[in-house]
């Protein structure tokens, strides 16, 4: 059953013979489609197709390029104040044939803004408003240099289509997108299958016809590839990496990408009289963890550790942990007893072994997140403390960590291109940094210098201004040692011969820019 | 044995029949001795355990297959040995030249088939070339035959009483007419009154139809009044056997004959005590190397405790007792059956 | 029979009913309006044939099944209406032996103990050893041998364990005994052993019994008084030696000629057949029960209910023609 | 009669002679129920002695130095994901598996019984009752609502206990409720009565004792059933939380192993296929040598 | 027997109110709610406040039932997924054929399996023919469905590249996932057949069919098999609850677009109306089943059919 002998042939090396007018580009998908608006997918499965293949945004991103770039914005012209964006649009077409107007931007807009879901990249606009058919004028309650991301993120659909269709908008195919990529099947037992939008407002796509295959078993999914089943593997389960690697021969790639996993301490967990309270036991907790092990086991030692908050590669004001000069926990057992001995432990305790209370995540029990807490678990008992996990889906974790109900917590958080985006999770009267709640009386910080630095983050354009802001802010989040990020978790993508996927995107690739190989 | 001319329609010499399970190893048929005469009924008396429908399942090689064994013996049934027969051979003969009635008319039956399919079964069976039309007017005459209205064919067996249903059992035993009829304690299950009517129904069928017969039996008034001739079996083995005369008139007797005799309580006279057997019969699994009834004898002799003894014979009467064998002198012979 | 100065019986039913509720809202008349003496130290047969509500009588008189109308008088109490806690002492005085010596004792438990079970319920003895001596005498007393009393009763056969119960049924000193059939699953030379046992225990204790069978030969050796009963009603009853004698309803004269009896001069005689079966007992139309079966029914047989009549001193008689109306 | 001598003869002989040695005496003739017996015999005692052989701590010690290595003199049965030794995982799980299937067994044929003792013994409308909702009840799926059981109350030991107690205490309604329903028709209930025995003491000294029997080979039979089905929740991941060793997690967690170490799922598939199998051949064992029936 | 089978039928009334109070009974004590899980944890409480409002998904329990109950009577409205914002009843039906189609190919194999190998193992007792075999269902008996799903996947997937790995479609997709839930219900109906035949050949009627002269294959096929078949069935109507179990393991495992897996998934996000209609639906499954079951036997057993017909009312 090894897969490692480098004699093995690589599956699919034979170039067959592609009609491309007829050729099905498949994929895989874990789970059927959640709906066919774009608003109402929530993972990132269906985001990749409706947020990338069927709707378009003012901007795309262009992760190889590492950017943002326009896409239904033909130009935007910022005011000084940093308060008013013009943006003109490109002189696209829905897939209905309809043009794309000022007012189905406004439309789509102010649809978004209803959602509470897009409240993170909605809350700083005032207002939107379409001035002509093409020109469309968002003006905001203060100046927000993430716009970009909002741009991203908030999709255009036909304001004509989708009044018409109403209530079953998202239920069923539809031609409210712009995009390259038209839905022709969302079934559940046909699955999902797109077809080439052939008055795509850039030009014909290449790949004419694409078919998402649901296999949410990841051993069947490989076997699936293995046997020329699936062209394109996004998400490749990493434990089967190597024999990925053998089948697809060159034609895989590994990146770090842009999702990290965290750590969490709640400081206010009652917990064992607020053990959690105590600086010196998080900090002996963040010292006990060995990111490497963590690497090993959650993500069969392809993804990296991680100290930022956002990948420095990926976002430019994200701060470095190589020259930010904030603290990173380094695995040191040694260095983690003494700090409990520092706060007060005695060695008979340590011995015995500190309840520290429950170490919580979300997703199936031998998930990444589930692994990564066993790991977390055996490295903590190692110095003495003790915790229970606790694994659930996210139903039921999600309203807890809400209610800042939990003493410890793994929790994901894939980029939203800007560090920025920490001002949504720091600054949100919802929640804290994602799960910590910093203004509070008891806060660990000086969460009134943490607002500023948000508040002058998010105000500048200046890239450099930015970086020294976040370095700052992180280092109080770092010294205050409530979260810990663990590692990067890979993305492993194998792609079938006859493919050419022109450039890499591990999140949101581009099915626009496939080739069929000749 | 060269027959030229065969009188006896059914003779067993020497049976032995032993069931073996994983746990032990039942003796139930020890050298058994058997003849039937043409168009003669033979009345097999025995109690509980005594190898009664052992020694009936032997004649039709129906014994449970997997434990039952015949081990010995010769079973000549119109003067060839069934016990050579191949199994397919078997099949032609079981319903067709010998019949049997089993001892329970309610499991007798099957319950999810008509009885007129049941019925028409054994017609079938026996005569493949029978129309189907034909094979109705048998079935329905069989059932008239028994006295049960032919619109009843369609009727399956839990819509019929007891009675009705050994009615019917017998009327499928008779359907292909056949030498030999088994009848295995036909009416214990039934009431009286339902036993005399079916009593008489094989009486008058047998008559009619000039069947030979074993009637199996714990109860010496239907022997009486059904029999012609009678044998008595007590742990697999006949120790007495004769005309119904001999039996029940002669003045020879085996010693268990005389305690059965005993044991019925008489209807015309008013005794206060019966004067049972005492004891029990003995454990088919570990059976005495004697006589098989000495341990209850009160006649017992050492001789009887050593071997087991031989047949005593006198015209038709045949006694398996120490008391008759010249080797044990007459000195005791002539226990009397009707010492009242 | 009958001894004048036994003028009190020890047992009497009045008018006793039981019917079974069937579902669908019928009544299955199992035993239909039975009136019946019995004498201490003497023996009542009760004879008829399978379902016509023998056991359920028994049964019946003993409480084990509430009565639905009619009385039962115990030493002249009025038992009908005793509530469980006050039937227990009455327990002790009526017992009853039941007909399938398979089911009748419990497998799990040994002979000892199912003999000293009613001991033990009504505290006869103080002590444990007491109470085990007492069965081992009991055993005795049935010839049970003693080696026995601590095996189970799967190891012991049908003639034996019909003698558990047996003792099990004379353990509280009972007056009254109801006997369901006991020997009839019995072979004829165990049938004859217990039956002597019943008939000697009978004389040196001075019980009475009500004997239930369908074995006329039986019921005749044993009983001093006979009882007929067809689909729950009495249809004839008269001492053991006039019924056999004299039978007058036609049920019972057919019965007694269809036992076959062990005498060869009645070799291929013909049996006097009475036509058909017993009916069902569910939902019965008045008249004689017999009637659809009697060759000599007249249309009024199947009016009205015959009434019980006594023809002769201590012979009663429910038939419109022996009572010639 | 004389006291003293029926005192020696059998007052002070008496004793129970138990009937366990005639049943042993059949369960031990039967060559399947034998093997299963001393097959289970060998996992209970590996799984008892399970400290002795290799301690706890192995189970859950993580050595990424040795993350999926094959079986080896050092680790019989390799190593998992986290470089934990699979042998201790799987003599450690094996006492979790177990202990869950036999408490709930244990718990559902308790539950089980006295539901169906007081619907049998009381009838009319309690039986009504009781034998609807049951009908009710056993119309959803076990699995479905084993599983929203769990996810309602979260994966542990006790809320696991709980769902499977729910999903099997329905047989034994219906087997006790007929046991108690046939055994009140026998005879010797009858005789008990005429001896002026009231309810309680019928149920206790005759219903019960007689009902045990079959309780108890169902009941085996039922370890078996349990033990699959709590793998398959495991697999579901609805198992036990981590890092307490079970098998059906085990195999769980080597799903996605399979073809890098397909060791990994060979063990714990056999430890449940091999026990579950012992515990039939010794419930069917049981059931014979119980069963008198089968005796000829 | 008609008026009995329209008496089962209204019994589904009750069954389908007792099953939905069952689910809503649980998941009413399962945390979270369905706002949250929608709206992710940066939504303002009031917004998800809202959202539960919508969906009527704060109302007391009792009056949340009922209104569910009214719907679902009164206008056959099973209301719209909190997840997917479909129709519940286009959402699940498809998915319900899928997993049925699984089921009963699993009752299917299970049952062509499982019989006729009971029936030669009885008739052929203690020969190679009975002991082979039951080895075999033994250990069969004791595997877990997703364990032999696993193994399948492994060898026909993966080593010999014979069958699809994933999905719906032909046939051939469906022999691994039929074959994984219904070897064990096999193995478990092989071993029941054989002791019921075993039993039915111990009969008198069997040796009176005997002693007819009838060959040995007519008894066996005529007069034992239906009656040994009368309990085999109602232990196939039963395994359909096996196989229900194992259909959502093999809808996992091999990615069938199954409601059992739907409804798992969907516990995961609180999506109550895919979860309750979902489970009325399969267990108004398998009631018609053993109701299906009570008819054959029925059909089969003549003394049955009579005690229904007299059943009046
Ligand atoms: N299938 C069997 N397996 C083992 N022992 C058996 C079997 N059938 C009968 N026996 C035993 O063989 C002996 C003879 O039994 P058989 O049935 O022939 O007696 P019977 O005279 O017909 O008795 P009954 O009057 O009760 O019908 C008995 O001891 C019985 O227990
Ligand atoms: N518990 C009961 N419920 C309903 N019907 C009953 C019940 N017990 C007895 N019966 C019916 O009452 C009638 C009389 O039954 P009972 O047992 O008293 O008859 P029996 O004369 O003792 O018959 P047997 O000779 O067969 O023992 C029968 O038709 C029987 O079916
Ligand atoms: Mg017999
Ligand atoms: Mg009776």
């Amino acid at each position: 059953g090894q897969t490692t002998e480098p004699s093995e042939e690589p599956g699919g090396t034979e170039t067959p013979a592609v009609n491309p007018d007829e050729e099905i580009l498949t994929i895989r998908k874990t789970a059927s489609l959640q709906s066919t608006d774009w608003e109402a997918t929530t993972n990132t499965f269906d985001m990749q197709i409706m947020w990338v293949q069927v709707f378009e945004s003012l901007y795309t991103i262009d992760e190889a390029a590492g950017g943002y770039q326009n896409q239904l914005a033909k130009e935007v012209a910022i005011s000084d104040d940093g308060l008013t964006y013009t943006v003109t649009l490109q002189d696209a077409s829905f897939q209905n044939g309809d043009p794309l107007k000022a007012s189905d931007v406004v439309f789509s807009y102010k649809r978004a803004m209803e959602n509470s879901r897009f409240n993170y990249v909605t809350s700083m606009i005032k207002s939107v408003e379409a001035t002509d058919d093409k020109t469309v004028v968002f003006t905001l309650d203060y100046p927000y240099s993430a716009i970009s991301h909002t741009f991203w993120s908030i999709k255009i659909s036909s304001e004509r289509e989708v009044t018409e269709q109403g209530e079953a908008f998202g239920t069923v195919p539809h031609t409210a997108a712009t995009g390259p990529y038209i839905i022709t099947e969302y079934d559940v037992a046909s699955g999902l299958k797109l077809k080439a939008n052939e008055n795509y407002w850039k030009g014909v796509p290449n790949i004419k016809n694409v078919e998402y295959i649901v296999i949410s078993d990841d051993a069947a999914a490989v076997i699936a590839f293995e046997n020329d089943e699936l062209e394109y593997l996004p998400d490749a389960p990493l434990s089967e990496w190597e024999s990925l690697v053998a089948a697809s021969g060159e034609n895989n790639s590994l990146t770090k990408g842009n999702n990290i996993r965290f750590m969490a301490i709640n400081y206010l967990s009652p917990t064992n009289n607020n053990i959690l309270g105590n600086l010196k036991v998080r900090e002996a907790i963040f010292y006990a963890i060995n990111k490497d092990n963590i690497n090993a086991a959650a993500a069969s030692g392809y993804g990296a550790p991680a100290y930022e908050y956002m990948p420095h590669e990926y976002v430019a004001t994200s701060p470095s942990f190589e020259d930010g000069g904030f603290k990173i926990y380094d695995y040191d057992p040694e260095k983690a007893k003494s700090m409990l001995k520092e706060a007060g432990f005695t060695d008979a305790q340590i011995a015995e072994g500190i309840d520290v209370g429950t170490l919580m995540t979300y997703g199936a029990a031998t998930a990444e997140k589930a692994k990564a807490t066993q790991v977390i678990q055996a490295n903590l008992a190692e110095v003495g403390l003790k915790c229970e996990i606790y694994v659930a889906e996210a139903a039921q974790v999600t309203p807890k960590l809400y209610a800042q109900d939990y003493d410890m917590c793994i929790f994901g958080d894939s980029g939203n291109y800007d560090f920025n985006n920490i001002r949504q999770q720091v600054h949100s009267e919802s929640t804290g940094m994602y799960v910590v709640k910093y203004a509070d009386e008891k806060s660990p910080l000086d969460y009134k210098r943490l607002e500023e630095l948000v508040a002058l983050g998010v105000s500048t354009a200046d890239v450099d201004a930015r970086l020294d802001y976040y370095t700052e802010l992180w280092s109080m989040v770092m010294d205050s040692a409530t979260i810990l990020p663990l590692y990067h978790n890979p993305v492993g993508i194998v792609w079938s011969s006859k493919l050419d996927p022109g450039g890499l995107s591990p999140t949101y690739y581009h099915i626009y820019n496939f080739k069929w190989v000749e | 044995m060269a027959h030229t001319e065969i009188q006896n329609i059914l003779e067993i010499r020497d049976l032995k029949v032993i069931y073996k399970t994983d746990l032990e190893v039942v003796e139930a048929v020890n050298g058994l001795d058997l003849t039937i005469g043409k168009g003669k009924t033979l009345g097999l008396v025995g109690e509980t355990g005594a190898g009664k429908t052992t020694t009936a399942l032997s004649i039709l090689k129906l014994l449970p297959s997997i434990t039952g064994r015949i081990l010995q013996g010769e079973i000549y049934f119109d003067g060839e040995d069934i016990l050579k027969k191949s199994e397919h051979d078997m099949q032609s003969v079981r319903g067709n030249r010998i019949s049997m009635v089993f001892q329970d008319p309610m499991t007798s039956l099957n319950p999810v088939l008509t009885v007129g399919d049941q019925i028409a079964e054994a017609v079938q069976l026996h005569n493949p070339d029978m129309s189907k039309e034909q094979i109705n007017e048998r079935v329905a005459a069989t059932l008239n035959m028994v006295g049960i209205m032919p619109s009843r064919s369609g009727d399956y067996p839990h819509q019929f009483s007891g009675g009705m249903k050994q009615r019917v059992v017998i009327a499928m035993a008779l359907s292909c007419e056949p030498e030999l009829l088994i009848a295995d304690e036909p009416t214990t299950a039934l009431d009286v009154t339902i036993q005399a009517q079916v009593l008489t129904m094989i009486r008058e069928l047998r008559d009619r139809l000039g069947t030979s017969m074993l009637m199996i039996t714990h109860d010496l008034g239907i022997v009486a009044q059904t029999c012609d001739d009678v044998a008595v079996m007590y742990s697999g083995i006949i120790i007495e056997a004769g005309t119904a005369e001999d039996i029940f008139l002669g003045d020879k007797h085996h010693p268990y004959t005389v305690g059965l005799f005993n044991s019925i309580p008489n209807l015309d006279i008013k005794s206060d005590r019966l004067n049972p057997i005492t004891g029990l019969m003995p454990d088919p699994t570990n059976l005495p190397k004697g006589c098989v009834f000495a341990p209850r004898c009160n006649h017992q002799m050492e001789i009887c405790l050593e071997a087991r003894p031989g047949v005593f014979e006198e015209g038709t009467h045949k006694i398996r007792c120490y008391l008759f064998s010249e080797a044990a002198g007459n000195s005791k012979a002539g226990v009397d059956l009707n010492a009242e | 029979m009958l001894n004048d100065n036994q003028t009190v019986p020890l047992l009497e039913t009045v008018e006793l009913r039981k019917l079974f509720k069937l579902k669908g809202g019928s009544n299955l008349h199992a035993v239909d309006g039975i009136n019946m003496k019995i004498y201490a130290g003497k023996t009542l047969g009760v004879v008829g044939e399978s379902g016509c509500g023998k056991s359920t009588l028994g049964r019946t008189i003993l409480k084990l099944l509430e009565p639905t109308s009619g009385q039962i008088l115990f030493e002249g109490n009025d038992i009908t209406k005793y509530s469980v806690s006050k039937m227990r002492p009455v327990r002790k005085d009526m017992q009853i032996i039941f007909q399938d010596p398979y089911s009748c004792i419990d497998p799990r438990k040994s002979v000892i103990e199912i003999i000293s079970e009613y001991m033990f319920i009504h505290k006869l003895y103080k002590s444990r050893v007491e109470t085990f001596n007492k069965a081992a005498g009991l055993m005795d007393m049935v010839g049970l041998a003693r080696r026995y009393a601590n095996s189970y009763p799967h190891e012991l056969d049908g003639g034996r364990r019909q003698r558990i119960g047996i003792a099990r049924a004379l353990s509280l000193n009972p007056k009254f005994i109801v006997c369901d059939e006991p020997v009839s699953a019995l072979d004829v030379s165990v049938q004859a052993q217990n039956l002597n046992l019943l008939m000697d225990i009978q004389d040196e204790l001075g019980l009475a019994y009500m004997f239930v069978t369908h074995d006329l030969s039986v019921v005749k050796h044993i009983s001093d008084d006979i009882m007929v009963m067809y689909l729950g009603k009495c249809v004839e009853r008269a001492t053991s030696d006039e019924l056999f004698a004299n039978p007058q309803h036609p049920y019972t004269k057919a019965l007694l000629a269809a036992i076959p009896k062990p005498d060869i001069r009645m070799r291929n005689k013909e049996f006097q057949l009475i036509k058909g079966e017993v009916s069902s007992p569910v939902n019965v139309k008045p008249g004689c029960r017999f009637a659809s079966r009697c060759d000599y029914a007249v249309p009024e047989c199947s009016q009205r209910d015959p009434d019980f009549v006594e023809t002769s001193p201590e012979h009663f008689v429910a038939c419109y023609i022996v009572n010639g109306r | 009669m004389n006291p003293q001598k029926v005192e020696s003869t059998t007052v002070d002989n008496f004793k129970r002679p138990s009937q366990t040695k005639e049943i042993w005496r059949r369960f031990s003739k039967s060559k399947g129920a034998v093997i299963g017996f001393v097959l289970f015999s060998i996992i209970a005692i590996m799984l008892l002695a399970a400290d002795f052989i290799v301690p706890y701590e192995a189970a859950i010690k993580q050595d990424f130095t040795q993350q999926l290595a094959a079986p080896s003199r050092e680790h019989f049965f390799g190593t998992d994901g986290y470089g934990r030794d699979a042998f201790a995982r799987l003599l450690h799980g094996g006492r979790t598996s177990l202990s869950i299937a036999l408490l709930a067994t244990f718990s559902s044929a308790v539950l089980g019984s006295a539901l169906g003792a007081i619907s049998g013994y009381f009838g009319g409308k309690v039986d009504s009752f009781i034998m609807r909702s049951l009908d009710i009840f056993m119309s959803v799926p076990d699995i479905l609502f084993t599983m929203a059981v769990v996810y309602a109350l979260g994966a542990n030991f006790t809320n696991l206990l709980f769902a499977l107690t729910l999903a099997y205490f329905t047989n034994y309604v219906r087997l006790v409720r007929s046991q108690v329903l046939n055994l009140a028709e026998q005879d010797y209930v009858e005789a008990a009565r005429a001896g002026g025995s009231g309810s309680t003491r019928i149920i206790l000294s005759h219903i019960i004792p007689n009902a045990v029997g079959v309780i108890i080979v169902n009941t085996t039979l039922n370890v078996a059933k349990i033990i699959l089905y709590e793998s398959t929740l495991s697999f579901l991941g609805l198992g036990m939380p981590p890092p307490q060793p079970e098998w059906g997690l085990m195999l769980s967690e080597a799903r996605e192993f399979m073809r890098t170490a397909p060791w990994l799922m060979f063990f714990p598939s056999a430890a449940i296929v091999i026990t579950a199998a012992s515990i039939n051949l010794m419930g069917d064992g049981l059931r014979d040598a119980l069963d008198p029936h089968l005796k000829s | 027997m008609y008026r009995y089978v329209i008496k089962r039928l209204l019994f589904l009334i009750p069954t389908i109110l007792g099953v939905t109070l069952i689910i809503y009974a649980v998941m009413s004590i399962t945390p979270g709610d369905p706002g949250r899980a929608m709206l992710g944890t940066s939504a303002l409480q009031a917004d998800v406040d809202a959202y539960n409002a919508a969906l009527g998904y704060n109302l007391p329990f009792p009056i949340k039932y009922f209104n569910y109950v009214k719907a679902m009577v009164i206008d056959q409205d099973f209301g719209f997924s909190y997840l997917t914002k479909q129709p519940v009843f286009d959402e699940i039906w498809p998915r319900f054929l899928e997993t049925l189609k699984l089921a009963f190919l699993g009752v299917f194999i299970a049952a062509s399996v499982g019989i006729p190998f009971g029936i030669y193992a009885a008739v052929k007792q203690y020969s190679l023919w009975d002991t082979v075999p039951s080895l075999v269902a033994f250990f069969m008996a004791a595997f877990p469905s997703f364990v032999l799903g696993l193994l399948f996947l492994y060898f026909f997937s993966l080593k010999l590249n014979l069958l699809p790995s994933y999905g719906i479609g032909s046939f051939e997709h469906y022999i691994m996932p039929a074959l994984a839930i219904s070897i064990p219900p096999a193995a478990q109906n092989m071993r029941f057949t054989k002791s019921s035949m075993l039993e039915a050949i111990r009969q008198d009627y069997v040796r009176t069919a005997r002693a007819k002269g009838a060959a040995e294959r007519t008894v066996v096929w005529k007069h034992a098999l239906r009656n040994a078949l009368l309990p085999v069935v109602t232990q196939i109507g039963l395994s359909l609850g096996v196989l229900i179990a194992g259909a959502v393991v093999a809808e996992k495992i091999f990615s069938i677009p199954g409601i059992g897996s739907l409804i798992v998934d969907r516990i995961a996000y609180k999506d109550e109306p895919v979860i309750i209609a979902g489970t009325i639906l399969i267990s108004i499954c398998f009631t018609l089943v053993m109701l299906l079951v009570d008819i054959i036997y029925a059909f089969v057993d003549p003394r049955i059919r009579a005690k229904y017909s007299n059943t009046k009312g």
